[in-house]
């Protein structure tokens, strides 16, 4: 009963992919697994937008949307049919085939993305051998829509945010590969179904998960960082800046186009939380022995929820970085501890079992966070703000 | 060959074409872009997974972007008074045939001598690293040099030059 | 060397502002009163008394016809810096509040879709005739004709205007008695001074007269 | 026609492409285009050789694709910086332009 719990879905799509011809079944059994992944998570993405817009409500003593449908939780269906009906504005000037193909290749590599990831037991569209490397490449894709909605507006400050935008997921990007890359060294493969496959054990009733080692810690807290940055959320949202900096580049999209950035955003923030989750947080693996009978797609998604509900968090809470501050972050504090970081992955993966190496990880680990932590507030590069003018 | 094949060829060529030939330089850095996602396509076909994906994250990832940012920074999106093409444009088209011609003369001798259906290989990621470390360790740390290299030099090149240094 | 700076820990401010969020997400659900907002068009909260959203004028007596302070003097007129008020001079008057003759507007015409709440009109006007509504529940489907208030629209009566801003209104009624007060006085005065003209013999009218003169 | 016989063609056809655009145009960065295409174009081969060839569990013609792949992302960014610093030194990218050995 609980293994057919577990395989609900699995079973239930080789249930319907028996009503086929043989020679149909590969392609059906893929197209099915294609047609959920599309359909779950937009709906995600609905019930997020409602979610989050409540919960930075709640972060500002107010009580949110709660007029569509009971407690507004039909709020996005509204938003749906507000952007579906609006009208669709294509600058006289744009270059009207790339201004179109921007949102569309954004939202097909974001869940190119999906593709990948192991949501429960037996549970992933294609167990790539190379998986982690296929969901990187499909990252860096959206990079080039980006800058074709950007470039294709042909407005200044749709190039300019685009080039912002640009700048910050490629740096950023850099941090979020290497911080996966030690994961990649202790597991010993790219494919993420082995990754966690290979955090699935126990000791006591604690789980094997990465983040309960020092450079699990750290790597996922650089990761965190990097994926906010990635998905262009606050506090480095400032691709989205409408109130200082003229939004970005999807300044000269509207209606139904810009719903899809949005869309993609929103999905690409789902699949990054979803990549975390199966990195560090053990993937769809519970968290204490005796919660195994839960199935293990209700625990790859509650993991995927909670870090959503952190980003929801840490947007209701920090303010939005200014780009020279967002740089200097990622290249003079993030990626280098990350680089050490990968250092120490090693020096765990050479030191054997034991509490020598805990000690001797996370001693390393803490004195960089401390002394670059101390230089970089020292140096002004990151840290308080401090104006001239204002003192 | 598949359908999948001559799609997928087709869609190589015509990018290379069209970054060729194409006025605006962002146009042509968009072909290329869909020129490199073709030739990763081959590279998929060809069921080398790790160098496909490595194409799309470092070409279409890395290499477009690079272009992209250069085209904007040298005011390339204006497009020259005196025409896209070279003086000796005529030289450069017939130096590209001939080389075409003499390649494809000896691809068409050769071709019914190579090799025609091969097993799928069977390699993993894990034996492109375990290669990557053994047997092609000192190519791998060349490379490492070569690129701390390149990025220095990339970033010494770009830099700002120094007020005064005019 | 950087490691005693007064300055705390790199993120310790995040986790701060973390905690100081967590609490207000946990809060509001807990405590009402952490909720600061008012569903709007259910419960509303009474206007401040300063609140100020268009102006109107105010009349005295119970006919805005006849009791409207305004007097067409147009300076609000012309110090409305975004040129928003249309003023008719009358061509005959009528008395105003103290009994003089004025002249009065035939039309008022304020378009509050460019008015700007600047108030400039209130602080300029000698007589007291314009004040600033709170009343801000305007929206029409007419955006020309419905926003276009012409002086019934506009006229308030001065009961209404103690009822928004009830100390300023005490305070202009007090200013305004005082000078009718003296306004009263005045023309007592003169009245008096022009029987005690009429009474007294001419050299005792001339004394009375430089005793005016000195008296003002 | 045998598989790795189109695989070479495509490859060729990329590869006078790519030299075409390196020859004929006039802008600096089309000529680096053109570069990344030839190289694109020489990768494809080797890949084509390794699956095809008679010992692809050798891995020589992949570890050759990998490192080219690692060499043109250097060489791109090399070659585009240089572009740059030119074009703040001359105020051009045209290499018509670009024909006197002083600065």
């Amino acid at each position: 009963m609980i293994d057919k719990m577990d395989q609900i879905f699995v079973l239930l799509q080789h249930w319907l992919v028996a009503f086929l011809p043989l020679s149909l079944q590969p392609v059906a059994s893929v197209l099915l697994a294609v047609v959920a992944i599309v359909c779950v998570f937009p709906a995600l993405f609905a019930l997020t937008t409602v979610f989050e817009r409540k919960g930075l409500a709640r972060i500002q003593n107010r009580i949110g949307p709660n007029r569509v449908g009971p407690f507004g939780i039909m709020q996005p269906i509204a938003d749906g049919i507000k952007s579906l009906t609006k009208e669709d504005i294509v600058p006289s000037i744009a270059n009207a085939p790339v201004h179109f193909l921007a949102p569309v290749v954004l939202v097909v590599a974001v869940f190119m993305g999906f593709a990948v990831l192991p949501m429960g037991r037996n549970m992933v569209l294609v167990d790539m051998d190379a998986g982690l490397l296929f969901y990187f490449a499909m990252g860096a894709s959206t990079e080039v829509s980006v800058f074709m909605a950007g470039w294709s507006s042909r407005n200044k400050y749709s190039l300019l945010g685009a080039m912002r935008a640009v700048a910050q997921m490629i740096s950023y990007e850099v941090v979020l590969l290497l911080s996966s890359v030690s994961v990649v060294m202790i597991a010993g493969s790219l494919s993420l179904t082995k990754i966690v496959a290979a955090q699935s054990g126990y000791t006591g009733i604690f789980p094997h998960w990465y983040i309960f080692t020092p450079w699990g810690l750290v790597g996922f807290i650089m990761y965190a960082i990097a994926a906010t940055a990635e998905t262009n959320r606050s506090p480095f949202d400032l691709p989205e800046g409408e109130s200082e900096l003229v939004a970005g580049y999807h300044t000269e999209y509207s209606g139904f186009k810009f719903a899809l950035f949005f869309l993609g955003e929103y999905l690409a923030m789902f699949s990054i939380s979803g990549l975390g989750t199966t990195l560090f947080l053990g993937g769809w693996s519970a968290p204490f022995s005796f919660l195994t009978f839960i199935p293990s797609w209700i625990w790859f998604f509650s993991k995927l929820m909670m870090s959503i509900f952190v980003f929801i968090w840490m947007r209701g809470t920090l303010p939005r970085l200014r780009q020279d501050q967002l740089m200097n972050f990622a290249w003079k504090f993030v990626l280098p501890l990350t680089l050490l970081n990968l250092m120490v992955t090693a020096l765990w993966r050479f030191m054997g079992e034991g509490w020598a190496r805990w000690g001797v990880c996370s001693a390393i680990l803490i004195a960089a966070y401390i002394l670059m932590g101390r230089v970089g507030m020292y140096k002004e590069h990151f840290g308080p703000r401090r104006y001239r003018y204002a003192e | 060959m598949s359908p999948v094949f001559y799609l997928v060829s087709a869609m190589t060529v015509a990018g290379a074409l069209a970054a060729v030939l194409l006025k605006p330089l962002v146009h042509c850095a968009l072909a290329v872009t869909v020129a490199f996602a073709g030739l990763a396509f081959l590279f998929l076909s060809l069921d080398a997974q790790f160098a496909g994906f490595a194409q799309i994250l470092v070409y279409i990832g890395a290499v477009a972007i690079l272009i992209v940012f250069a085209i904007l920074l040298t005011k390339g999106s204006e497009l020259p008074r005196d025409g896209v093409f070279s003086r000796s444009w005529l030289a450069g088209v017939v130096i590209s045939a001939a080389v075409f011609a003499a390649l494809g003369w000896a691809i068409l001798r050769s071709a019914w001598t190579l090799p025609h259906e091969a097993a799928v290989p069977a390699v993993t990621v894990h034996d492109i690293g375990v290669a990557l470390v053994d047997r092609y360790v000192l190519p791998l740390e060349i490379v490492a040099l070569l690129l701390t290299a390149a990025t220095i030099g990339a970033v010494i090149v770009a830099m700002h030059e120094k007020e005064g240094a005019k | 060397m950087y490691l005693f700076l007064e300055d705390s820990l790199l993120g310790e401010g995040i986790l701060k502002g973390m905690a100081e969020t967590a609490r207000n997400f946990a809060g509001s659900f807990v405590s009402a009163e952490r909720l600061t907002t008012v569903q709007y068009p259910e419960e509303r909260e009474a206007p401040a008394e300063n609140a100020r959203v268009f102006p109107f004028l105010v009349f005295d007596t119970a006919d805005a016809e006849a009791g409207l302070r305004c007097v067409a003097c147009q300076i609000c007129e012309k110090e409305c810096p975004p040129k928003c008020i249309y003023i008719e001079k009358s061509k005959d008057k009528k008395p105003d509040y103290v009994g003089k003759q004025q002249f009065y507007p035939t039309r008022f015409d304020i378009d509050i879709s460019v008015c700007m709440s600047c108030q400039i009109c209130v602080e300029v006007c000698p007589f007291e005739a314009i004040k600033m509504d709170t009343q801000f529940e305007l929206a029409t489907t007419d955006r020309f004709g419905g926003l276009l208030l012409d002086r019934k629209e506009l006229s308030r009566s001065n009961e209404y205007y103690h009822q928004i801003h009830p100390t300023e209104a005490a305070e202009v009624d007090a200013r305004l008695a005082e000078e009718k007060a003296k306004a009263d006085a005045k023309a007592k005065a003169t009245a008096d001074a022009a029987a005690a003209k009429a009474a007294m013999p001419p050299p005792a009218a001339k004394a009375a007269a430089t005793e005016e003169g000195a008296g003002d | 026609m045998t598989p790795l016989a189109s695989y070479l063609l495509v490859a060729a056809l990329v590869f006078a492409i790519g030299l075409a655009g390196a020859l004929v145009r006039r802008n600096a960065i089309l000529v680096l285009i053109g570069i990344e295409l030839m190289l694109n174009a020489a990768n494809l081969n080797f890949i084509a050789f390794w699956r095809y060839g008679p010992h692809p569990e050798a891995l020589t013609g992949m570890m050759f694709a990998i490192f080219s792949i690692a060499v043109a992302a250097a060489e791109a960014a090399v070659g585009l910086g240089l572009v740059i610093a030119i074009y703040r030194h001359a105020q051009t990218t045209d290499l018509d332009k670009m024909n006197r050995m002083k600065g």
